[in-house]
């Protein structure tokens, strides 16, 4: 096996999850790209919905905006973004929400919006954009970030979108319609919720990475799961497809898209 | 009937400083020439109302033209922050800014309410969000058949609404395709509609269910080639990436956004101007 | 993903006894051969919904398969009466027939909220109207922002609903051009979904922002050519007005109905054959 | 000038109440016969909406159905039949609703449900179809149909689209938008809502029509404005417009179109 970053390993562990034919929710960066490595190795048949309209895009290279021309053009069709919303995420039609996030806690709830307060931000970020409503109704939800202290936080400033709320059957009571999120991938191992709880724990540890490494980078007191897997290398086909679509893009963009 | 107008008079007789006014274009055809405009003619106490404020906002929160903003994804997509926009909020420069803030299925719903005449919409969304405890315009009804409570949000009725479009006839009909974002709602739900197109034709060719305005729904049509860049219009030019990457050290301090305002937009009568001195500095830059 | 399916075999396995079923198409693209085909395997007690019942659901009306009507406009369009629906409504034949009745603008709000996810629809509508005093179903709520009062309508969401559609791709993609009535909502509404259409090609070749079903969305496509007469396929065939007027007097009698189903629907294999025999009584009439 | 039928007469007066540049939601049948010979003589710039969907149609023969695809062909775009009621008509920007009636009552109110009681009709009418939100919701309504004792009723079995409901300021207090029935064109006379009651009195009668059929025809004690008019006749061009449209439709139909 070739060498790789943890940049790479995280995308191919988050591609690895979206099973072929599952119509997925797409964010832009780090989720599209993702989601288009799955649909160039394992799941040819993935269909990716974009919030700004495309149903069905199969983009050569990753777009740098949610609506990218070339989304428009591989697309099966292109709906307003009313419709998106309304009839194929709120209709029920979405296997997969697949997010990204600024912050995300110990029950995968997600703030997109304000560090610090809200009235007096210390940082104020993007906001929700199509989030709160992919996260309420998928039928599942992945997230995609890069682990560290400032990103896995034990307590969210603010809650932009709900994942498993205060853990347990929370996300029941409030009435949501989805599963929740089901995986957190990161450059460091992967997250899943335990049963009862919904408290995600490592499931699986990407290569060489140790307990240790998580747990630092870790902003609340992270736990294990019982059988902690390792997740298995990117593979050839892997590393090349992945790698092959980066540079298609840079050559398309002048930036490689999907990191940001 | 729409007036084939300049978007200066345009802009100049449907637009009066506190309307609120939306700007819309789903990262395609964004109707950047109307921002320049609107800054040129000083309006100002604006409350601008867009699903993703972009850079096209970030000129007129700078700028001085807005009181409020109404949005629900404020970032530069694929770079990072809108920093005129963090400075308006974090530090009240150049003038406080209240903000409004929904998500993007809440506006899209509140956009097709207004277009729909509806005071309200109604949608599954906001569950265990923090978002309802900071927005008091997010509230709920409670469905009369089954008991579900779901929210409801306020429909967005623009006093003034500018899109960007590929195409006009000269009647003022206007033809748009691609990425259609809320367009199409944001224009039926305003007062008054500004169209700017990439040209006028004799004949819009429109296949059958195409996304068309009829020329009596809207009250100017302005021929604005370019007029979306930095996005695109699809058909006519590609989203200029490096723009928006460019855009981000410009708008990060207060007098380099300042010197490239009173330079390329206050500097130019108009934007075919804009896009000429534009053109240069690029060409001066390659050299 | 959508199977390719005989229509036989999909209203079968789709299609149950008690079903709330949504035949659907606005004068352009109704779904024909499908109600031949619940006929042929004597479908009961089906909940029928349909902004137009039209001959479609005279027929199922007429044939025994339904026990309830949803509808807001029913009559032979250009002609006059649905016989075997006043039939039903005024002598209970062949059995009595619920009828729960709304407005066009009521229907199509309810599909609309039904492919929404939503369990109802907001509408101004009704006030006035003597309708809901019949209606039970037609209720209001009142704006949370403006105390206004506005009707509720509760969602259509079908366990079946059967569209016809100009073409699909061999992958069960379908595109409808034309007049789309509220065919693409109703399917989305539904449960389970049935698209006969009249061709199944290699490559759909459709508008960007055309009327596209993914096969994802539906369960299952037929090929039967044909399968909207006497309406009319945008592009294949046109509306057989003649047929429209033959069927008042067909239908307007208990016996020539039963006799015409016997001979045309129950008496055929299936809509080719139908079709077929229906040319040749029409050619021996010419004579 | 020629001799023209009563019919005809109805079908031209109703034509001349369609300013050039109106936008008319058209019910099929009478009303559309009368918005498109408008087209075709004093308003061609009139706009014409069809529920089924096309916007700004431009048919060269009638329709037989609302959804005929001549409609569809020479509109400026045709959208789904739910946007039509919500972004066009509820949305507020229909000038004129165009309906016919089974019956009609003093104030306008229009009766296409049932004839006798709900639950044990008489005769089943074939219902509400776009009326009752076009009388709501269009910012005026003009209303055409063949005048006789059957179709003017002094109360009507059923309100399926209200008019000025029990006259007077009832509308308003009702919320309604639009401004609701402002003419009653018939083969007779003319109608319109007296000021302050809202009470459809006779304001011209048809060449040759006297006051007494008038009365017979009607099923309520019909009275007449202080200045009763007499319609002009149907000049050479409105009649040569109507017989060749109805030719057309004869001919491309085999049959006239626009009577039921």
């Amino acid at each position: 096996m070739s060498a790789y970053s943890t940049s790479e390993m995280m995308t191919v562990a988050a591609a690895r999850r979206l099973k072929n034919g599952a119509v997925c929710f797409v964010g832009i960066g780090l989720p599209s790209k993702a989601a288009n490595l799955a649909r160039l190795t394992s799941s040819p048949d993935v269909v990716l919905i974009y919030e700004s309209g495309p149903i069905g895009a199969k983009p050569s290279v990753l777009p740098l905006s949610i609506g990218d021309g070339e989304l428009a053009e591989t697309a099966d069709t292109v709906v307003p973004t009313g419709e998106i919303f309304r009839y194929w995420l709120q209709g029920g039609r979405i296997d997969v929400g697949f997010l990204g996030a600024a912050q995300v806690d110990r029950f995968g709830n997600i703030n997109t919006t304000v560090i610090g307060d809200y009235h007096q931000p210390k940082v104020r970020l993007p906001g929700a954009g199509g989030a709160p409503e992919i996260a309420g109704s998928a039928k599942e939800v992945l997230i995609i970030l890069k682990q560290s202290h400032r990103t896995f936080v034990d307590k969210l400033a603010f809650i932009t979108s709900v994942g498993h709320g205060e853990g347990g059957d929370h996300r029941q009571r409030l009435g949501l319609p989805g599963a929740g999120p089901v995986a957190i991938i990161t450059d460091l191992c992967i997250m899943e919720p335990e049963a009862g709880s919904n408290e995600f724990v490592v499931t699986s540890l990407h290569p060489g990475v140790t307990r240790e490494q998580v747990i630092e980078n870790t902003g609340w007191a992270i736990r294990f799961a019982d059988q902690v897997a390792v997740t298995a290398e990117p593979n050839t086909t892997e590393l090349e497809a992945l790698r092959a679509l980066e540079a298609r893009t840079a050559a398309a963009h002048g930036q490689k898209g999907g990191d940001e | 009937m729409a007036d084939l107008l300049s978007l200066s008079e345009a802009v100049q007789r449907f637009v009066h400083d506190g309307d609120t006014v939306a700007l819309e274009g789903f990262t395609h055809l964004i109707p950047t020439a109307a921002s320049h405009e609107l800054i040129r003619q000083n309006k100002r106490d604006l409350t601008l109302v867009r699903m993703t404020p972009d850079l096209v906002y970030d000129l007129l929160i700078g700028a001085g033209c807005a009181k409020k903003l109404i949005f629900s994804w404020g970032g530069n997509p694929g770079v990072g922050s809108l920093h005129r926009l963090r400075d308006a909020v974090e530090k009240g420069w150049p003038q406080p800014l209240e903000i409004e803030e929904h998500s993007h299925a809440d506006l899209a719903n509140a956009y097709v309410a207004g277009a729909s005449g509806l005071p309200f919409a109604v949608l599954r969304a906001y569950a265990g969000s923090d978002l309802p405890t900071v927005n008091p315009m997010l509230k709920s009804v409670t469905c009369p058949f089954t008991g579900e409570v779901l929210a409801a949000v306020p429909s967005v009725r623009p006093d003034v609404t500018v899109i960007h479009a590929q195409k006009a006839d000269r009647k003022g009909n206007v033809l748009l395709w691609g990425i259609l974002g809320v367009q199409k709602e944001a224009a039926l739900a305003a007062k008054r509609c500004i169209v700017t197109v990439e040209e006028v034709v004799d004949d819009l060719n429109a296949p059958m269910n195409a996304c068309v305005l009829p020329t009596w729904a809207i009250s100017a049509v302005c021929e604005v080639p370019g007029g979306a860049h930095p996005s695109y219009a699809h058909g006519y030019y590609e989203r200029d990436n490096r723009f928006y990457q460019a855009w981000d050290p410009i708008a990060r301090d207060r007098d380099s956004f300042n010197a490239w305002v009173d330079e390329y937009v206050r500097g130019t009568r108009d934007y075919a101007e804009f896009r000429h001195k534009l053109a240069h500095a690029n060409a001066g830059e390659a050299n």
